[in-house]
C-alpha cells in the first residue's frame, strides 16, 4: 500500500468523529446539529473504509454504503421535523426546547 | 532531475501529498462545519468535507464508495439540506456567543476525551498489524465487487437499506405535509 | 457471464416471515393512505395492522416451534433460533395491544401512515432480535428508530410531540453514531462483522486485550444502553416518553426495551464471550445507576407519564441485572421478565391514554384522582400494573424480579441483589402513591371531569388492556410453561 | 365422581361465588348475592359429602391422595403448584367448614337483610369460606400458608365490615396485628422447614424431618405453635378475639367460633409429626391450652356482653382442643372441634336472634325473662348451653371427656396438673354458661326488654331459625359419633392421618366423665343458686377477671408505651438534632435526591448528549485501563 499507514486515516476519522460530537454538544441550531451528526457518521465511515482496506475484506465498504443510506434517512426525517417546527413558529434552537423537562 | 525523484519513490510521495491535502481539507472543513455561525456555510463546508473524504476513499482503493459519496451524499443529500436551509432562511447562531460556560467546557472536554481515547487506542496498535494491510486484488472496491457482495454476503443489508430509505420517505411526507392538506382532509373526515 | 458467477445465498423466507408480514402490512397501509377514501382508512389500516401483528405472532410461534437448533441464515446476517422467536412474540404482542390503544387516537390525516410506521417499527425490531452481524444490527436499529422518531412527532398538534421527536432524533442519532463507531473499531480489530466470527477471531488471534476491540465494545455498550434507556444513557427517556403520543410511548416502553435488552444479551454473549469480565461489571454498574436514578427521580414526579418513564428506566436496571449475571439463568430470567413487563407497560400507558383523551390534558397525580371510581375497570387495571411494576405476588412482576435476583445471586453478586431489593422498596412509594391517587377523589378531578355525558367507550383500548392484564396475571400463575419457553429460548445462546 | 374431583369442586365453588358477586355488582339484587353465596357453600358441602362417601368405600390405607392441578414452579426437588390433599383429616375439616359455614351464610341472609352493603358482605363470607377450605385442603406448605394468610385477611375485612364504627376498625386492626405476629412466626417456621428439607410436600417434609437436629425441630415447632396460638386466640396472643365481636354476629359465629379459630388445632394435628419430634413444644401447646381454658373461663364469669361471654367460652373450649392435640390425642381434639363447631355456632346464632330481637342490644344486664317471649330460641340456646357444659347426652359431653381422660393417661405431675386445670374448667364452664342462660332467659323481665321487644317481629324469619334448628340437632346428636367404650367413629376415621400417641382406658374415661359431669352440674347449680334462687347476692366482680387479667394493659405497657417512649426519646435526642425529624428526615432526603435528579433533567438536549458522551468517555477509559 502506497502512502500513509491505515493508522493515519484512522486518526483523521477519529478527529472527524470527535469534531462532529463537539458540534452536537455545542451548537444550538438543529440544522447544524444534524450536520454535525453527519460528520460523526462520516468519521465512522472513514474508519470502516480504512479497516476494510486493512483487512482486504469488503464488509467495511458495504457497511459504509449502508451507513450513507441511513444517514440520508436521518437527514430526511430530521429536516422534516425542523420544517414542521418552523411552520409552527417554534424557535429553531434546541435550547428553547425545554417544555419537556424535570 | 525531478523526474528522477519521482521515479525513485514512485507514486509514494504523490500519494502522501494527496493524502495530506485531503486530510487537511477534511479536518479543516470538519472544524468549519461546527464553527460557522450560519448553517448555510456549515452545509457548504460539509460538502467540502464529503468531497475530500471521497479522495481518501479513493486512496484506500474504495472506488465505488468514493463515487457514491460524491454522487449520492455530496450531490443529493446535501442539496436537500441546502434547500431546507434556504427555505428557512439564514438563522445564525454564534457557537461561542456568551463566553465560556460550564456546559461548553464540559462539551469540549468530552469531545477531546473521546478523540484522545481513540488516538491512544490507535497509538497502542500503531506499528503493529495496522501497518500491514492485506494484499488486495485489482477489483477490490470496484462496482462489480461491491455489487457481488451486495448480492451474496450482504444481501440482507442491501434490502434493509431500501426499507430504511422508504421509511424515511414516508417520514418526510408525514412531517412535511402541508397544513392546508390536513385541513382539507379533515373537512372530508367530518 | 457475470451473473453465472454470482451465487446468491439461500433465503430462508420462513425465518424472516414475522418481519415480512409486518412489512407487508406496512406497505398495504401506505397504499391505503393514497388509494382509500379518508373515511375508511382508519378502520382498514388498523385492522390490517392488527391482523399483521397476529400473523407475525403466529409466524413467530411456528418459528419457535420449528427452530430447536440455532441456524444462521441468509449469509450469516440473521439467525433462526428460539431466542429471537420468543422476543419476536413479545414484540408482536405489545404491538397488537398498541393497535388497540391507538384506535381512538386523534391523528388528523395521518392515520394510515401511523399504522404503517407502527407495523414497520415492529418489523425492524423483529429483525433486530435475530441479527447476528454488526451491519444488520446497525441497519435494523436505524430502521425501527427512524420509525419511532416519526411516530413520536406524528401528533403535530400535541404540545411537545415535535420537541420529543427532535430530541429523540438528535440524541438517538448521537447514540447510533457511537454504536457505529464502536462497530467500526470492533471490525477493525477482528476483521469480522458476524458475531460468532468476532468471537472466533478474538479467541484465535488472542485479541482478548486488544485496545481497539475493548474501546469498540465500550462504544457499542453505550449505544445499546441508550436504546434500553439505561442510566447514564437514559436522559432522553423522560422527555421523549412524555412528549410522544401516549400509545406510542407504551409501544416504545414495551417493545424498544425488549428489543434492546434481547439484542444486548445476544450480542454480548455471542460476540464478546472473551470480554465477559468487562461487560458484566459494566452492565452491573449501569443497572445500579438506572435503579438509583429511575427510582429517585420517579419519587418526585407529579406527571403520570413522566413517572412511568422513570419507572421504565428503573426497570431497565432490573432487567440489566440478569444480563449482567451472564449466566443461563440470567437469560431465562430476562426473557421471562420481559413478558409481564411488556404487558404492564402497554396497559399502564393505555390507561393514561384513556384518561388523557377524557380530560384533554396531561395526566397528573392530581387529575387521575377518582379514576378508580369513575372507570372501575381501567382503575383496577392500572392498580394491577402498579402491583406488577412493584413486583408483588399475583403478577408476573413478582416472579420476574425473583428470577432476576436469583440470577445475580447465582453469579455471586449478593450486593446487586441488595441494591435491587432496596430499589424495589423505594419504588413501592410511588407505585402505591399512584394507586392511592386513583381512589382519592380530589376536587380538581371533579371539576375536570368531562362535561356532557360519558366519554365514548373505548372498546378496543379496553380489550387491549384486558389482554395485557391477562398476561400480567397469567404469567404469575403459568410460570412453569413460560419459564420452559424462556429456558429453551435462552439455550440458543452459549453462556 | 372421585373424591378428588369433588374436592376441587368443594374448594372452588365459593371462589366462583366471590367472582360472580364481585363482577356482577349492581346487576344482582342483594338477596341474589346472599343466595349465590349460600348456594356455593352448599355445593361445597355437597361435594364434601360425596368425597366423604366415596372415601368410606375405600380401604383405610387408600384414603389419602394428592392431586395437583398444575405445577407453578419446579426447581430441583421443589415442586410447587396448586394441589389439594384429600385425606381423612382434610375431608373431616371440609365437612365442618362447609357444613357449618353454609348454615351460617344461610342465616346471614336473614340477619343482614336491609344492610346497605349486603353484596360486599356475602362476597367476603364466600371469600372466607374459600380461604378456609384452601387452608385445610392445600396440598403443600405454601398453599397452607396462603390459606392461612387469606383467612386472616377475610377475617380482618369482616370484623371491620361496619367500617363506620371506630370500634370495629380498631378491633379489625387488633385482630390483624395479632394474627400477623402469628403469621410471621408460622411463615418463618415453614421457610425453615423448606430450607432444611428442600421440599414443600407434607409427606416428604415430615419424613425428612426425622433427620433434623433437635434445635431446628424445636424452632420449627415453636414457629408453628406461634401461628396456631395467634389464630386460635390462645395465651398470650388471645386479646383480639373478644374485641373481634364488633363484627356482625354471623361473622362471630363463622370465624370466631366454628372455623377460623380452630385452624390452629387443625395445624397442630396436620403437622403432628413435627410436634412429636419436638415433644417439649407439644407439651407447651398442651400447657398453654390448659391455662387458657381456665383463665378464659374466669374472665367469662364477669363479662356483661352476651357475645363476649361466648367469645371467652370459645377461647376456653379451644384451650381444651389444644390440650387434646398437645397431649397427642388428636382424634379427641378434632372431635371436640367438630362438636364445638355445632354448639358454639348454635350459641352465637341464637344470641344473634336475641340481639336482633332487642334492636342490637348486647348487654345481658338489660335482658332477662326472655324465655316466655322467645321459646324456640330459649330451647335451642339451652341445647347449646347443655352441650357446652358437657352434660350428657349432648355432644360436648362426649368430646370433652376423652380429652380429660387423656390427661390422666398422660399421668405424672404434668398430667395431673393438666387434669386439675381441665376439670376446673368444666366447673367454670357450667357456671358461666348457666349464668348467661339465667340472666338472659330467666328471672324478671327487664324494663328495657319490654320497651324494645317487638312482638310482631317474633323470633326472626325462617332463614334464621332454620339453620339454628339444624345446628341444634347437630349439637345434640354429633356426640354420638364416638362413644367411650362403644364405638370410635372419629378416631378410626382419623387413624391413618393422625394416629394418637396415647390410648385411654375405659376406667380413665369413666373417671373423667363422672368428675366432669358432676363439676359441670355443680357449676350450673351454683349459677342457679345465685341467679335464680337468689340465696346469695351476686358476688362483686373480681377485678382480675373484670380487667381480663390485665393483658391489654400489659401489652400496652410492654410494647405500645415503650415503643412510643423510645420513639419520643430518640426523636428528642438523636433525630431531632441530627437528622432533623425521624423518618420524615430520611424521606425528605430521598425526595431531595429525587428532586436533584430531576433537576439534572434540564430539558436541554445538549445536556443529554453530553451525559452520553461523558459517560462513554469514562467507560472507555475504564475498559482500557482494566482490560
Amino acid at each position: 500500500m502506497k502512502g500513509p499507514d491505515v493508522t493515519w486515516y484512522l486518526g483523521v476519522a477519529a478527529f472527524m468523529f470527535a469534531t462532529g460530537a463537539l458540534g452536537v454538544l455545542l451548537r444550538r441550531s438543529p440544522l447544524i446539529v444534524l450536520l454535525s451528526l453527519e460528520l460523526m457518521l462520516n468519521g465512522a465511515n472513514l474508519a470502516l473504509i480504512a479497516f476494510s482496506r486493512l483487512h482486504g475484506g469488503g464488509a467495511g465498504q458495504i457497511f459504509a454504503l449502508s451507513v450513507m443510506a441511513v444517514a440520508a434517512s436521518e437527514v430526511v426525517v430530521g429536516l422534516g421535523l425542523i420544517v414542521a417546527m418552523a411552520r409552527r413558529n417554534l424557535t429553531l434552537d434546541v435550547d428553547k426546547l425545554t417544555w419537556l423537562r424535570g | 532531475m525531478s523526474s528522477l525523484v519521482l521515479a525513485a519513490s514512485a507514486g509514494n510521495v504523490l500519494t502522501w501529498v494527496v493524502w495530506f491535502g485531503a486530510a487537511l481539507a477534511c479536518v479543516a472543513s470538519g472544524i468549519a462545519v461546527v464553527s460557522f455561525s450560519n448553517p448555510f456555510y456549515s452545509a457548504l463546508a460539509l460538502i467540502g468535507n464529503l468531497a475530500s473524504l471521497a479522495v481518501l476513499y479513493l486512496l484506500l482503493s474504495a472506488e465505488f464508495v468514493a463515487a457514491a459519496q460524491v454522487l449520492v451524499y455530496a450531490g443529493a443529500v446535501m442539496v436537500m439540506f441546502l434547500f431546507v436551509i434556504a427555505y428557512l432562511g439564514g438563522r445564525a447562531d454564534a457557537p461561542w456567543a456568551g463566553g465560556p460556560s460550564l456546559h461548553r467546557f464540559a462539551a469540549v472536554g468530552a469531545a477531546v476525551a473521546i478523540l484522545v481515547e481513540v488516538l491512544v487506542v490507535l497509538g497502542l496498535k500503531a506499528g503493529g498489524e495496522l501497518s500491514h494491510p492485506a494484499r488486495i486484488s485489482g477489483d477490490f472496491g470496484s462496482p462489480a465487487e461491491i455489487g457481488r457482495l451486495f448480492l451474496t454476503d450482504h444481501l440482507l443489508a442491501f434490502e434493509i437499506t431500501s426499507v430504511v430509505l422508504l421509511i424515511a420517505a414516508v417520514g418526510g411526507v408525514v412531517l412535511g405535509s402541508h397544513a392546508r392538506r390536513l385541513q382539507a382532509e379533515e373537512a372530508g373526515l367530518e | 457471464m457475470l451473473a453465472s458467477a454470482i451465487h446468491t445465498p439461500h433465503v430462508d423466507w420462513f425465518a424472516m416471515s414475522p418481519a415480512l408480514t409486518l412489512l407487508g402490512a406496512s406497505a398495504v397501509c401506505l397504499m391505503a393512505a393514497v388509494l382509500l377514501p379518508v373515511a375508511t382508512r382508519r378502520w382498514f389500516t388498523a385492522w390490517v395492522t392488527a391482523g399483521a401483528f397476529v400473523g407475525a405472532f403466529v409466524a413467530a410461534a411456528l418459528l419457535y416451534d420449528r427452530s430447536p437448533h440455532p441456524q444462521e441464515v441468509i449469509a450469516g446476517a440473521i439467525v433462526r433460533d428460539r431466542f429471537g422467536a420468543l422476543a419476536a412474540l413479545i414484540i408482536c404482542g405489545a404491538g397488537l395491544a398498541s393497535v388497540g390503544v391507538s384506535w381512538r387516537m386523534r391523528l388528523r390525516a395521518h392515520t394510515a401512515e401511523y399504522y404503517a410506521l407502527l407495523a414497520a417499527a415492529a418489523g425492524g425490531m423483529v429483525f433486530l432480535v435475530t441479527a447476528t452481524n454488526l451491519i444488520t444490527v446497525f441497519l435494523a436499529l436505524e430502521w425501527f428508530s427512524i420509525c419511532l422518531y416519526i411516530l413520536c412527532a406524528i401528533d403535530v398538534d400535541l404540545e411537545g410531540s415535535l420537541e420529543a421527536g427532535l430530541k429523540y432524533l438528535v440524541v438517538g442519532g448521537f447514540g447510533s453514531a457511537f454504536l457505529l463507531f464502536g462497530s467500526a473499531l470492533v471490525y477493525g480489530s477482528t476483521g469480522k462483522v458476524g458475531f460468532a466470527d468476532i468471537a472466533r477471531a478474538t479467541a484465535a488471534q488472542g485479541l482478548k486485550h486488544d485496545s481497539l476491540l475493548v474501546a469498540g465494545l465500550a462504544m457499542i455498550l453505550a449505544g445499546l444502553g441508550f436504546k434500553a434507556s439505561a442510566a447514564p444513557f437514559h436522559m432522553w427517556t423522560p422527555d421523549v416518553y412524555e412528549g410522544a403520543p401516549t400509545p406510542v410511548t407504551g409501544f416504545m416502553a414495551a417493545a424498544t426495551k425488549t428489543t434492546a435488552l434481547v439484542l444486548t444479551l445476544r450480542l454480548l454473549t455471542t460476540a464478546f464471550p472473551q470480554e465477559k469480565q468487562l461487560w458484566t461489571i459494566a452492565l452491573a454498574v449501569f443497572a445500579v445507576a438506572s435503579l438509583a436514578i429511575g427510582n429517585l427521580a420517579a419519587l418526585v414526579q407529579r406527571n403520570v407519564k413522566r413517572m412511568l418513564a422513570y419507572s421504565s428506566i428503573s426497570h431497565a436496571g432490573f432487567m440489566l441485572i440478569p444480563i449482567a449475571a451472564g449466566n443461563a439463568l440470567g437469560g431465562r430470567a430476562l426473557l421471562y421478565y420481559l413478558i409481564p413487563y411488556s404487558a404492564m407497560s402497554v396497559a399502564a400507558f393505555a390507561v393514561v391514554a384513556a384518561r388523557e383523551r377524557e380530560l384533554g390534558q396531561a395526566v397528573t397525580f392530581e387529575n387521575i384522582a377518582g379514576l378508580g371510581w369513575e372507570r372501575p375497570f381501567l382503575g383496577a387495571a392500572l392498580w394491577a400494573c402498579m402491583l406488577g411494576f412493584a413486583g408483588l405476588p399475583l403478577t408476573g412482576g413478582f416472579v420476574g424480579k425473583f428470577y432476576a435476583f436469583s440470577a445475580a445471586y447465582d453469579r455471586g453478586w449478593v450486593w446487586l441483589v441488595i441494591v435491587g431489593a432496596v430499589a424495589t422498596a423505594v419504588s413501592l412509594y410511588y407505585y402505591f402513591g399512584l394507586v392511592r391517587a386513583l381512589y382519592m377523589r380530589a376536587p380538581s378531578a371533579v371539576s375536570l371531569a368531562p362535561s356532557g355525558g360519558q366519554p365514548p367507550r373505548e372498546l378496543a383500548l379496553q380489550t387491549a388492556v384486558l389482554g395485557c392484564l391477562a398476561v400480567v396475571v397469567a404469567s404469575f400463575f403459568a410460570v412453569e410453561p413460560l419459564i420452559k419457553l424462556a429456558r429453551m429460548a435462552a439455550s440458543s445462546l452459549v453462556f | 365422581m372421585t373424591e378428588i374431583t369433588t374436592s376441587w369442586i368443594c374448594l372452588f365453588s365459593p371462589l366462583v361465588a366471590v367472582i360472580v358477586i364481585a363482577l356482577g355488582g349492581n346487576r344482582f339484587s342483594r338477596r341474589a348475592a346472599g343466595v349465590i353465596a349460600t348456594g356455593s357453600v352448599a355445593l361445597s358441602f355437597a361435594a364434601a359429602v360425596v368425597a366423604f362417601a366415596t372415601m368410606l368405600t375405600r380401604a383405610p390405607g387408600n384414603r389419602s391422595h394428592l392431586s395437583t392441578a398444575w405445577t407453578w414452579l419446579s426447581a430441583g426437588n421443589l415442586h410447587f403448584g396448586l394441589s389439594v390433599l384429600v385425606d381423612p383429616l382434610s375431608v373431616f375439616m371440609m365437612l365442618v367448614v362447609s357444613g357449618v359455614g353454609g348454615l351460617i351464610v344461610l342465616y346471614s341472609i336473614g340477619y343482614m337483610h336491609g344492610d346497605d352493603e349486603e353484596r360486599r358482605y356475602f362476597a367476603y363470607m364466600a371469600m372466607f369460606v374459600f380461604s378456609m377450605l384452601l387452608l385445610v385442603q392445600g396440598g403443600n406448605l405454601i398453599l397452607l400458608l396462603s390459606g392461612w394468610g387469606l383467612v386472616g385477611l377475610s377475617s380482618y375485612l369482616l370484623i371491620g365490615f361496619w367500617h363506620e364504627r371506630p370500634a370495629a376498625i380498631a378491633a379489625a386492626k387488633k385482630a390483624f396485628v395479632m394474627n400477623a405476629i402469628g403469621d410471621a412466626t408460622f411463615a418463618l417456621a415453614l421457610f425453615l422447614l423448606i430450607a432444611k428439607t428442600g421440599t414443600l410436600d407434607y409427606g416428604l417434609a415430615f419424613s425428612k424431618a426425622h433427620g433434623l437436629s433437635q434445635t431446628v425441630l424445636i424452632l420449627i415447632a415453636l414457629g408453628l405453635l406461634g401461628g396456631a396460638v395467634a389464630k386460635s386466640a390462645q395465651l398470650p396472643l388471645h386479646t383480639w378475639l373478644p374485641d373481634a365481636m364488633e363484627g356482625p354476629t354471623p361473622v362471630s359465629a363463622l370465624i370466631h367460633a366454628a372455623t377460623m379459630v380452630t385452624a390452629g388445632v387443625y395445624l397442630i394435628a396436620r403437622t403432628a409429626p413435627i410436634f412429636q419430634l419436638a415433644s417439649v413444644v407439644q407439651d407447651t401447646a398442651a400447657a398453654l391450652g390448659a391455662v387458657t381454658l381456665v383463665m378464659a373461663g374466669l374472665i367469662a364469669l364477669v363479662q356483661t356482653d352476651i357475645k363476649r361471654v361466648i367469645a371467652y367460652s370459645t377461647m376456653s373450649q379451644i384451650g381444651y382442643m389444644f390440650l387434646g392435640v398437645g397431649l397427642g390425642a388428636y382424634a379427641s381434639g378434632m372431635f371436640h372441634l367438630l362438636t364445638h363447631a355445632f354448639f358454639k355456632a348454635l350459641l352465637f346464632l341464637a344470641a344473634g336472634v336475641v340481639i336482633h330481637a332487642l334492636a342490637g342490644e348486647q348487654d345481658i344486664r338489660k335482658m332477662g325473662g326472655l324465655r316466655g317471649l322467645m321459646p324456640k330460641t330459649y330451647a335451642v340456646f339451652l341445647v347449646g348451653a347443655l352441650s357446652l357444659a358437657g352434660i350428657p347426652p349432648f355432644s360436648g359431653f362426649f368430646s370433652k371427656d376423652p380429652i380429660i381422660a387423656a390427661t390422666l393417661e398422660r399421668g405424672g405431675a404434668f398430667g395431673y396438673v393438666m387434669f386439675v386445670l381441665a376439670i376446673g374448667g368444666t366447673f367454670l364452664t357450667g357456671l358461666y354458661t348457666f349464668r348467661l342462660v339465667f340472666r338472659v332467659f330467666h328471672g324478671d323481665r327487664d324494663r328495657f326488654v319490654d320497651e324494645t321487644f317487638d312482638t310482631h317481629h317474633g323470633e326472626g324469619p325462617l332463614v334464621m331459625l332454620l339453620p339454628v334448628g339444624v345446628l341444634a340437632i347437630g349439637a345434640t346428636l354429633a356426640g354420638w359419633l364416638q362413644v367411650p367404650g362403644g364405638w370410635h367413629g372419629v378416631s378410626s376415621w382419623l387413624q391413618p392421618v393422625a394416629a394418637p400417641i396415647l390410648e385411654t382406658t375405659n376406667t380413665q374415661e369413666a373417671i373423667a366423665s363422672i368428675v366432669s359431669v358432676v363439676l359441670g352440674l355443680a357449676g350450673a347449680g351454683i349459677a342457679w343458686w345465685i341467679y335464680i334462687a337468689r340465696r346469695r347476692p351476686a358476688p362483686a366482680a373480681v377485678p382480675a377477671f373484670e380487667r381480663k387479667f390485665w393483658f391489654d394493659e400489659l401489652y400496652d405497657a410492654l410494647f405500645h408505651r415503650p415503643a412510643v417512649t423510645t420513639a419520643k426519646v430518640l426523636y428528642a435526642l438523636v433525630e431531632g438534632p441530627l437528622v432533623g425529624g425521624s423518618m420524615a428526615g430520611i424521606a425528605e432526603a430521598v425526595r431531595g435526591l429525587g428532586t436533584g435528579t430531576g433537576r439534572l433533567q434540564t430539558g436541554l438536549v445538549r445536556t443529554y448528549a453530553l451525559a452520553l458522551a461523558a459517560s462513554l468517555a469514562v467507560l472507555a477509559v475504564v475498559f482500557l485501563a482494566v482490560r
